[in-house]
């Protein structure tokens, strides 16, 4: 059993409405040292060793995890020890 | 015109769709439930807002995976119209029969209202009942409904005329106004305000009228050409 | 009965006074030990628990509840059903039933307003009922703070979140603004449905041999205890019980929403009733009580999320988006067939059984046997003591304020201004109040109004409740709560049918709070018996306190009423330049808990605006009359901030202007809250009509086609600015407070 | 300079709509073998050195990243290399 963590974030030069909002709240909460917020998914999910090739998991992202025209993704499948 | 009203598990104007069509427009139309695979004579497809599949994830993005969205490419590709009203045109970007992709309103928020709209293309198959320039009122509720494209696809869209509707007063951070957009072929409409609910007087507003009875004037004349 | 390691046995249970944790009282136990005939073990004692919770048994305030009338011509289905139905002719009635989220809605605010909202949509459909309108009503601090910000921009979300993605419209309801709601806000959601008498469903489990099924979202460990949870005063541990607060998942309940209506158009449905507070345990044994019969389930066969749950935990659960059907023995697959088509699964797990008991089986024990009578019907009833506050008789001597004010406009500005009366625009555009393409009178007006397709009729609705008055005096105050739904309804053109209502209160265990519910039911019924609206419907949300402070006295009415033509359709906004401006009623120069008493001294005292029932009824029937003979153009209630308040609202977003002229007292006649007074307008032909057919109208001025508001009084002309002057004030008052920080 | 990436998830035990309707497309798509589809956010912003302290992150996650009442996170800083 595999467990694939997949990370979903704008592609630079697609506004973030929802970063520049959490922008400005972490500069009223007392920290304007933040800056660059972007935000993005986290997708986590199990998968069988024999189905979770680098092809599948591509597929996956490709067609359903991200929006390739606003999106970009990347992924890492961890071996899960104990099932 | 026999109209489809495409129904998804989440879709909630699929009935607004279907009384606009049989009262507004007063021709034949019938419920398509997802899982079918076939369109066949059917004249016009029209697929309608709610949150298909809950939104969950993108909107729109698992609806795209049904089993009518190849009957749907299909009836596109025939040249039938085919209307995606808010879900409906986020489905069909995702879908990839339209460009660019719907975000989040700049504000954040949800937002319901009715809004000002310019007619920037009046020689569609939707629109040609407006005149160029007309301002015209329509409702708008959507979350996601800021329409995104890169530059490229912009001056496309600007060279072609591809755009039919522009916001007057941009409510939600769309790309160079845009409230609706055509494909190449003119067949397909995408568009964040609701005409389906502005078609009857008493709820105060009848501006989505004309772009039904576009649809079906260029279906008689269609006809009309085919027999004649 | 054997018991899973980890769980008390009965013994321990007893021992360890484990029963106080769960909520129940020392005599309450023995009262379980009593029934039984032995002790409960764990889960059995859960059951007692929520049961026995005030959330579920209104052990403290049905003695309360008996005093309103419940039935009348109309009424098809008082209370004790998922929501009350009253009949609107052509063998249509309307659904209805407020209920609150509060406790939920303090500590994780989107999902807490939006599972209320959730909770409250499957009352209705669980009747059979299409729902085709939700309101709401809501109490938070005032938005100088930065937590009631907080709260009200997530409450407002989850209510929109859940709303408009199940796809009904959010059309009405009320925001009011105060100190007393700070670390208590209120959230209570109504939704109204519409439903053919053939279509009436019920919880009831009747015919042996029935088969019990589970439908919707399966079960997980969430929500466990929400009912007692609800039923206790918010503390700073109250952050430890965190997981009583649900996810909610308006997508699974728009298709449990679709499949329940197609399920129940065939007839193998005997029973239904949602999966509300308590869940599995309070839908079970209320069908099976309110049947006089048993109900035996399986739980091995509930639709599980989790791994190795608990009979206990499956039994308390407050997973969402799930409901409990009796079926025909033998139509299981039809029903089956029906969920799965909307990619939903109908576990049958039980069956109706003689022996009136609940009993619950799991990995092939019995986990639990209670009598459902128990459990239901034979719950403690407390009959509070209740004291009349020292601080009310004092309020009732006050002698009567009298404020003196010089500048008119700066006074008029800041009524408008103050969040409880500006424009809630930025609350309503963010629901969908036009999904489903009905609503022909959207938020913003007196009432929302909802066309009925296929008929000329409409129906209006509403909710309101003023605390401050209640504060004051909560037997006037339950009065005017009532009184002014009826109005908003009557402005509206429609005839008020019924009420439900929402009880918001502190911890009844205090005697002074005790009073204040029971007065406040007495105002209410007796202003329902006298306008003819029966209750029919409601909810009751106590311990509504912060650190030991209550919050005012806060019921809340939810009305709706019956539009026989939709030409009746009325709203407040003026018409037209030239038509004539009326008033209806007198000012009588009351200000104790008025807004002009709070914005002048930041408190409120004194007594209440009085009310007369049999004027308020006489005006309603008589306006009404007038509106149905076509000849009022626009109608407004007279309310919190009086009567230029009302003007400046019905001139907002028309472009039209205003020419008053006034005498008497320039401050009564502004700015004072008499009850039972309107503020119409018609056409100059039809002025005579007007005061033939309505006793107190008489004329203050004209609209005027430019855009200004002009007040004229004996001392001379005291306001003469442009309305927008007034309407961005109004309109920008909440936007403004939420985005200054 | 660092970055900082923050991951939100829900808790355990509470429901995941998204997760499961996401998991239900994954399985039309062709993909039965996956199971257990949990969706989360992703936050990534840069932050000074000197602000970055964990104190101040934990703070930043707590009160407007998570709602803990049904959330947790998790988060990393990384150093940035060039600014
Ligand atoms: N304040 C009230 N006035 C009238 N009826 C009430 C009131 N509070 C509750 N009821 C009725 O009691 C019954 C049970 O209410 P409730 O427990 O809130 O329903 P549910 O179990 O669906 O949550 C309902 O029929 C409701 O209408
Ligand atoms: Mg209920």
């Amino acid at each position: 059993m595999k467990k694939v963590k997949v990370y979903v974030t704008l592609k630079e030069g697609v506004l973030d409405p929802q970063g520049k909002a959490v922008e400005g709240a972490m500069h009223r909460l007392g920290y304007p040292e933040a800056s660059g917020v972007r935000i993005g998914k986290f997708i986590e999910f199990a998968m069988t060793d024999d189905a979770c090739s680098d092809q599948n998991i591509r597929e996956l992202c490709e067609k359903l995890f991200a929006n390739t025209v606003i999106e970009e993704f990347r992924y890492e499948v961890e071996e899960v020890t104990s099932p | 015109m026999k109209t489809a009203v495409i129904v998804f598990p989440g879709s909630n104007c699929d009935r607004d769709m279907y009384e606009a069509i049989q009262c507004g427009l007063g021709v034949e139309v019938e419920y398509v439930w997802h899982a079918e695979t076939s369109l066949a004579g059917f004249d016009a497809i029209m697929i309608p807002g709610g949150f298909s599949y809950g939104d969950y994830l993108r909107t729109g993005a698992i609806a795209r995976f049904s089993n009518i969205m190849p009957a749907i490419v299909q009836a596109a590709n025939e040249g039938k119209p085919v209307l995606g009203v808010c879900n409906g045109f986020q489905i069909l970007l995702e879908a990839g029969l339209l460009p660019g992709a719907l975000i989040r309103n700049k504000n954040l928020k949800f937002m319901c209202r009715t809004v000002d709209l310019e007619v920037v293309n009046p020689h569609t198959m939707f629109s040609s009942l407006y005149e160029k320039g007309e301002v015209i009122h329509l409702p708008i509720a959507h979350g996601e409904g800021n329409y995104y494209c890169d530059e490229a696809t912009l001056a496309k869209l600007h060279a072609e005329n591809r755009i039919v509707f522009n916001y007057q007063n941009n409510p939600n951070g769309s790309v160079a106004d845009i409230a609706g957009i055509i494909n190449e072929k003119g067949n397909v409409l995408g568009m964040m305000p609701h005409p389906e609910r502005a078609v009857d007087a008493l709820l105060g507003n009848v501006s989505g009228l004309r772009l039904f009875q576009s649809i079906l004037k260029h279906w008689r004349d269609s006809v009309a050409t085919v027999t004649a | 009965m054997p018991q899973l390691q980890h769980e008390p046995t009965a013994e321990e249970i007893a021992k360890n006074r484990l029963y106080l944790k769960m909520g129940l009282k020392e005599n309450e136990y023995e009262r379980i030990i009593e029934v039984l005939g032995r002790k409960p073990n764990y889960t059995e004692t859960g059951l007692f628990a929520v049961m026995w919770s005030e959330h579920c048994s209104y052990k403290t305030s049905k003695p309360v509840l008996k005093r309103f009338p419940t039935s009348g011509p109309r009424v098809l289905q008082g209370p004790g059903e998922g929501a009350g139905i009253v009949d609107i002719g052509d063998h249509q009635a309307v659904v209805f039933k407020i209920e609150s989220h509060n406790h939920p809605s303090a500590i994780e605010p989107y999902q807490g307003a939006a599972t209320g909202v959730g909770g409250i949509i499957r009352d209705v459909f669980s009747m059979g009922a299409r729902p085709i309108a939700l309101l709401n009503s809501l109490r938070f601090g005032p938005l100088t703070s930065s937590r009631a910000r907080y709260l009200f921009e997530e409450v407002v979300s989850g209510i929109a979140g859940y709303g408009n993605c199940i796809g009904i419209p959010t059309v009405g309801g009320e925001v009011a603004f105060d100190a007393s709601y700070e670390g208590n806000p209120l959230v209570n959601a109504m939704c109204v449905g519409l439903i053919n008498h053939e279509d009436i469903q019920k919880g009831q489990a009747s015919g042996i041999g029935n088969t019990v099924m589970y439908v919707g979202a399966a079960t997980g460990r969430d929500g466990i205890h929400g009912a007692t949870f609800a039923s206790e005063e918010l503390t700073e541990a109250s952050d430890e019980k965190r997981p009583a607060v649900q996810v909610g998942d308006p997508f699974m309940e728009k298709l449990l929403l679709e499949a329940t209506l197609e399920a129940i158009k065939s007839d193998a449905i005997v029973g239904i009733q949602d999966m509300g507070a308590a869940g599995l345990a309070s839908s079970s044994s209320e069908m099976a009580s309110k049947a006089g019969v048993g109900i035996e389930m399986n739980l091995d066969l509930v639709p599980q999320r989790e791994a190795g749950m608990t009979p206990y935990e499956m039994m308390l659960s407050e997973s969402q988006e799930r409901m409990l059907l009796v079926v025909k023995k033998g139509r299981e697959a039809e029903i089956q067939e029906i969920f799965r088509k909307w990619d939903l699964y109908a576990a049958a797990c039980g069956r109706v059984i003689e022996e009136k008991v609940l009993r619950l089986l799991h990995h092939g024990t019995v986990a639990a046997e209670v009598p459902v009578d128990a459990l239901v019907k034979d719950a403690p009833v407390y009959h509070m003591p209740s004291q009349e506050p020292a601080q009310y008789r004092a309020w009732q001597e006050q002698e009567a304020w009298r404020p003196e004010i010089t500048n008119y406009k700066e006074i008029l500005l800041n009524l408008l201004k103050d969040p409880t009366i500006a424009s809630k625009e930025w609350v309503y555009n963010q629901y969908d109040y036009m999904v489903q393409t009905n609503t022909v009178v959207s938020p913003g007006s007196d009432a929302a109004v909802v066309r009925i397709r296929g008929t000329q009729k409409a129906l209006a609705m509403t909710t309101d409740g003023n605390a401050k008055y209640l504060k004051l005096d909560p037997e006037a105050g339950g009065k005017i709560a009532v009184c002014e739904a009826a109005r908003n309804i009557i402005c509206s053109g429609g005839e008020p049918l019924a009420v439900t209502d929402n009880l918001n209160f502190g911890n009844p265990e205090k005697p002074d709070v005790f009073w204040q519910i029971e007065k406040a039911a007495d105002g209410i019924s007796a202003a329902c018996r006298t306008l003819e609206t029966p209750v029919i419907s409601g909810n009751v949300s106590l311990y509504n306190e912060t650190n030991g402070q209550a919050i005012d006295p806060t019921p809340v009415i939810g009305m709706v009423g019956l539009i026989e033509n939709v030409h009746h359709i009325t709203t407040v906004s003026v018409k037209a330049p030239g038509d004539l401006i009326y008033v209806i009623g007198r000012a009588k120069g009351e200000f104790g808990g008025s807004a002009l008493q709070r914005l002048l001294t930041g408190d409120v005292f004194g007594r209440p605006p009085q009310i007369d029932l049999e004027l308020e009824k006489k005006r309603e029937k008589q306006l009404l009359s007038a509106i149905k003979a076509g000849i009022i153009q626009s109608a407004h209630d007279i309310s919190e901030g009086g009567l230029a308040v009302a003007v400046a609202e019905s001139l907002f977003n028309t472009k039209l202007g205003a020419s008053l002229t006034i005498s008497g007292d320039n401050v009564s006649e502004l700015f004072d809250e008499t009850q039972s007074r309107f503020i119409v307008t018609v056409k100059k032909e039809d002025a005579e009509r007007l005061t033939t057919m309505v006793e107190d109208a008489y004329p203050i001025g004209f609209v005027t086609d430019g855009p200004r508001l002009t007040i004229q009084t004996e001392d001379g002309i005291i306001i003469d600015d442009e309305v927008s002057f007034y309407e961005n004030a109004w309109k920008g008052a909440i936007p403004c407070l939420m985005t200054a920080n």
